[in-house]
């Protein structure tokens, strides 16, 4: 957008662009107007330099981009902690190509891919304790594989089938694990944050020394519960982090579009936290910043924005196509893998071979196989469940439309097989 | 027992769940060192603290948006909204998180907290500080939405309402805040059964259903009728979801005729449900049409708010309209 | 006229008041290089550039703010929210805001613009993504509410909502917005009119409302019943605020029997209002009970979904219950 | 608040403090529970140092406390406008000791006023130009004064008559000036914001030069379209000018309470703008600083936030006790005085005498009471303007709830003379 050089007044002038009618004095239907003139349109790029694009050296790192330890910065973690969060990324990699495929082959209804973002999931899961809360976004695979979350339970919940824990309620990814203190994820997006802040201050006020963390997107910034959240947690410094993944689009809207600030963690100052941009490609580092905000929180320091920069190299969901809005201007960032990143580290440790590698995608792809398995052959929620959970106890009215229901159906009504979900 | 006006019995109800149960929080604008505008919690932030009686920034989202991060941990959190003409900025998270938040999650997360908010008109308030959005939420699966009408009620239901296990809408007809005085009891155990109507007024020849300030417009209504001979019931109906549907056709059932009030915009409005139920299931004993008295379909005004607001007079009307059909 | 499809009806009508009346713009999340997640705004930007055609950040009450800010200095914009489930942020722009600046400013500011949404079940889209909220607006003063049914009234009425001097919520029932294609006139000039319902079957014993997505299945169960030799109307209500009362109302004169038929919720939902209507000002001409077809009273479900759709066999059952009574 | 130090587990600990039930599990209502031990409430302010009380240092100024020039600093302004912003500034004050006056006599129905605040209503006022849009808030009428609204209209709001531009619509104080691009003021705290930016961004798009402003209180910023308005201003750089007028009060929340910012016009650096603190009792520090941020959105250069810094002497509105939440805590911002201020400037540069002051009191007085005398005797708006205005024209099924109205009245029905708006 460009400002216009001319003195016009949009409101006064007679000539000029053509305006249909004074405000509120709408045109009748049936009057005729003069045909436009061809335009010649411009789209262009907000024409801002976009701080973020490209580099990542103002960004905390523990990984240089070749897999290389950097100088000074040790990891802290045992072989066992490293290994266990690389076999959480190739497993979130492997879940994903597999459900995009039964996705594909109409096999389950939608997904949404993670495919580049292993890194900054897994490394901030492995931050948390067992009595921390966690609202995630639904973008976060690996983190609930990290965390402990058996994966049938999320095939199942893929399938939405009877072992599905919110009983094929939601569109799939959008799980909820109270086992693992994992709040149900919901579509709206930014709802999250605030009850996250909520959550926080009620582990304060309970005496709890848990913390928080809530997940969300760039374009999640932009939602009013960022703001909401954000600053009741400034105000009570409540026990919460926030941790934004940076994937630099929002459906088709890159970031420089979703924001004018210089970052997003540079949004923090408008709460009164800290804000701590991160490279989202590197685990360690990840991991190194969401420990430091969550002892900080447990600490009675208050809360912290995290910016984890990384990529969203794949689709949107299963419904969307990239190509339309971002063609191959994406390159430089397709290539970094976090995956291929953390491995070369683990070898360059000698931590990691060749046959491992082999050994333990066998072993994953077999065990999501077996997932699969399971829950294609599992029944559908019983039709009861249409009316369960809406209240604890299920009243008269839910009770009368659930008979009326039983006595109607097997009239031969069917789902629709044509009903595909279009985003 | 004591005599107390409406927001006493909501102050009460508030302290004595408060002292019995750690896990009840109080959070919204004012609400702390300023007692509530309308002096709802007053004292409670000496009493409890600030802990978990909470001044919040000017966020209606954040309210219910923390509230409901706060139940679903396990607190049963009050929340505060100063009028409910500020609840929209909030709507989202009522409907689409509080109202849901059970059946999305197979009830692994449950939101048991309790929005307040004076509601409604009468009192010089205009556009914005008059308005009664009940229908807006009563069309939202999985909230519970009670409305009481005096003291007696207003606590018992707030006392029942803070110990469900789901959320409920708590609408506080705010005219009648300090309207006459009425013995409330003092037992802790003492509560109001959610989703039961009362009959306030028996009678034989028409049925009027109301609920909060429009109670008290339905009995004079109905002194006003006794005057021409007819007899008529008025059924406060309390709680507005769950429906107490049985009370409602029991009335008509015996009646034959419905006249339903209420203080918000006609069209689409709540009292349509109560027509359109007694249309489904109990048509064939109505002798005459349904009226509905309601708010004109306009935004609410200030200067002609008393032509707005339906009064006494204005029912009776209806009531003749369905007595000599 | 040409065969297009209920989306590119959209799109068309977009394109055609963009070309003469500089003064319409288009506003949302991804409705510029992506052309709309749904290609309704496919090819806008390149057409008319990224002035006219904004992608905005993710934030509803932005869009909607934005744009009747735009509508109040002298513009036309049509906001789009990407499915009617996520419009909730914005509800306190348009219910506080968008609604009432006509009356609160005595006509000095108003707010011509159009927002257009997706709506409504069967597309496999679970709670968040099939949600038919048209009865949250039909209560607020102010709104016009219109919801098409194929692509000819799609594009008509699009138009004329792009025309109109108030606020429009243009709910777009996005289950057919691929459906079969149909003849569409390409006459600049060519516009529904706001406020008219049709009649799509005429039939003499008994009546369907419908709208949107429901009104195929309205015909359907009318094709159903006639094999049991019952002749039905159908009656696509097009507009529901306002509502045209008088189709309304000469239907079931005729009739005498009235089935309603709505995607969203029963309970408090729009087709209340039309039973209400009809049992205040009709209800000596109906011979039997108004039966509604709704959705349950539970949020919208993802794998029963075909369960949950009101689905012509079921409005059959209704039909049955109301020919039989 | 502050964080416990025992390791208490809220969700799982037996003991400790009472809580009802777990989660989802609640009491039934008759059941026994033991009383309460007494418990030590502690009533604290948020601990947090506030960084905005007290001094004014750092803030932009150009008049000192005492009402002298600072060192270098111009006006720039001629006399005449000078002086005409004095008149403003006495007026507004004037206006408000009647209105809350009348309020109290029961002969209006609500007022807010906003003594102590003149300076940074009437200063920014005079930056603007007569194609620019203003959005205000409900605490400015020295900003109408000032823009040239006649006052009569002003009054005739207050009393809700048929010559009250709103035609009795809303409460006192909720004005609208079309002729004066003054947009009508809504209740509902911080929507005007984002309405500016849609303004603004079509003024650019129809090519005025006009800019809009909108103003708003600390309480303001912490509303979702602050949040939603300041980011798309400053992606789109829309001709925008964000005035936060900080007056240290939401009603009875203190601006510690309300955000953990360093100061609200930080705030803008989350949106990619520049961020101005003024001396808001300064007029002539209020007029340089908005009429540089009109200046640079007019040139296209983009938005800018304003923080205003003053305070609210008075009581938030005729409804409300301060004491209630202040105590006397106010003492210090009670004496900045920014009429005596202005006032001792002008009689410093020789502008001003003790016996123009008293005319123009004598002569504002009057006008203001001449405008009284009117607006009480109007007549109430029409019994139809219930009905007109909802839509362009009045649609059927008004009309006939209109003339339902029109046959029922007459019945006697006189409003209630106890109705009285307590806040
Ligand atoms: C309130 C709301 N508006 C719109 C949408 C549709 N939508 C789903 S995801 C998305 C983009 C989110 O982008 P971001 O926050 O960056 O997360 P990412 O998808 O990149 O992980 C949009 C617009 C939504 N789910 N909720
Ligand atoms: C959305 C909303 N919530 C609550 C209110 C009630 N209310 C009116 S003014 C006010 C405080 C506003 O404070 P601030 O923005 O600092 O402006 P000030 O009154 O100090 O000028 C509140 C809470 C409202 N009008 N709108
Ligand atoms: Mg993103
Ligand atoms: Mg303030």
């Amino acid at each position: 957008m460009s400002r216009k050089d001319g003195k016009n007044d949009g409101e006064k002038r007679q000539g000029g662009r053509k305006s249909r009618s004074k405000q509120g004095t709408p045109r009748g239907p049936g009057s005729k107007r003069p045909k436009t003139p061809p335009k010649t349109p411009k789209v262009e790029r907000n024409p801002r330099e976009n701080p973020m694009s490209g580099a990542t050296q103002d960004l905390l790192q523990v990984i240089s981009e070749g897999g290389k330890a950097l100088k000074g910065k040790k990891s802290g973690l045992s072989e066992e902690l490293l290994l266990g969060m690389y076999r959480s990324m190739v497993q979130t990699r492997l879940l994903d190509e597999r459900m995009i495929n039964l996705q594909r082959q109409g096999r389950i209804g939608f997904y949404v891919p993670s495919t580049g973002e292993e890194a900054s999931q897994v490394g901030s899961a492995l931050a948390f304790e067992e009595e921390d809360w966690i609202y995630p976004s639904y973008r976060v695979p690996g983190l609930f594989l990290q965390r402990g979350v058996p994966i049938e339970r999320m095939v199942a919940n893929c399938f939405g089938n009877d072992a599905d824990l919110c009983l094929g309620r939601q569109m799939p990814v959008h799980y909820a694990f109270k086992d693992q203190n994992i709040v149900s994820i919901s579509s709206p997006i930014g709802t999250h944050i605030v009850q996250a802040t909520g959550t926080a201050m009620a582990q304060k006020i309970k005496g709890s020394s848990g913390v928080t963390a809530v997940m969300f997107g760039d374009g999640g910034t932009s939602s009013n519960d960022f703001h909401s959240g954000m600053n009741l947690a400034g105000v009570t410094r409540a026990p919460c982090v926030f941790i934004c993944t940076n994937n630099q689009w929002a459906i088709s809207v890159p970031q420089e579009k979703q924001t004018a600030s210089k970052s997003f963690a540079i949004k923090a100052k408008a709460y009164g936290m800290p804000g701590v941009r991160v490279d989202g490609n590197d685990v360690l580092a990840v991991y190194k910043a969401t420990k430091s905000a969550v002892d900080d929180a447990r600490a009675g320091k208050g809360p912290t924005l995290l910016e984890l920069v990384t990529y969203r190299r794949g689709p949107h969901s299963s419904s969307d196509d990239p190509t339309r809005y971002r063609g191959n201007q994406a390159d430089e960032w397709m290539d970094k893998d976090p995956i291929l990143r953390f491995r070369k580290y683990l070898e360059n440790q000698d931590l990691w071979s060749e046959v491992q590698e082999n050994a333990l995608h066998e072993e994953l792809k077999a065990g999501i196989n077996a997932s699969v398995k399971v829950a294609e052959n599992a029944p559908q929620p019983a039709l009861e469940t249409l009316f369960t959970d809406v209240f604890e106890k299920v009243p008269p009215y839910l009770r009368e439309q659930y008979e009326t229901l039983v006595q109607d159906e097997g009239t031969g009504h069917e789902p629709d097989p044509d009903a595909a979900f279009p985003l | 027992m004591s005599q107390i006006t409406l927001v006493q019995a909501v102050n009460d109800a508030l302290k004595e769940e408060m002292r019995s149960d750690n896990d009840v929080v109080v959070l919204g604008e004012d609400v702390g060192v300023n007692g509530g505008v309308f002096r709802c919690t007053a004292d409670l932030v000496e009493e409890f603290g600030e802990e978990r009686v909470i001044d919040t920034p000017l966020s209606e989202s954040g309210i219910i948006g923390a509230a409901i991060g706060m139940a679903v941990y396990g607190l049963r959190p009050v929340p505060e909204i100063q009028f409910s003409d500020f609840i929209w900025p909030a709507f989202d998270q009522i409907t689409s998180e509080m109202a849901k938040m059970r059946y999305r999650s197979g009830s692994q997360f449950t939101c048991p907290m309790v929005i307040r908010t004076p509601y409604g008109g009468g009192i010089r308030g205009g556009l914005y500080h008059s308005q009664s959005p009940e229908a807006y939420f009563t069309h939202t699966s999985g909230l519970t939405v009670v409305v009481p009408s005096d003291p007696y009620d207003a606590k018992g239901l707030l006392k029942a309402a803070i110990r469900s296990p789901d959320p409920v809408i708590f609408l506080e007809p705010k005219r009648i805040y300090r309207a006459p005085k009425m013995e409330v009891p003092e037992d802790d155990d003492y509560i109001v059964e959610i989703g039961k109507a009362a009959v306030r007024r028996e009678g034989t020849d028409f049925t009027i259903t109301a609920y909060g300030a429009m109670v008290e417009v339905a009995l004079k209504a109905c002194e006003l009728a006794e005057k021409k001979g007819w007899n008529g019931e008025v059924l406060d109906l309390r709680t507005l979801v769950p429906l107490d549907e049985e009370s409602l056709i029991a009335s008509v059932t015996k009646t034959g005729r419905l006249v339903t009030l209420q203080e918000a915009p006609k069209f689409s409005g709540y009292s349509s449900e109560l027509s359109a139920i007694v249309a489904e299931k109990a048509i064939d004993v109505m002798e005459a049409p349904i009226r509905r008295v309601a708010g004109f379909d306009v935004p609410f005004p200030y200067t002609l708010e008393h032509v707005y607001m339906p009064h006494a007079e204005r029912v009776l009307k209806a009531v003749d309209d369905v007595m000599t059909f």
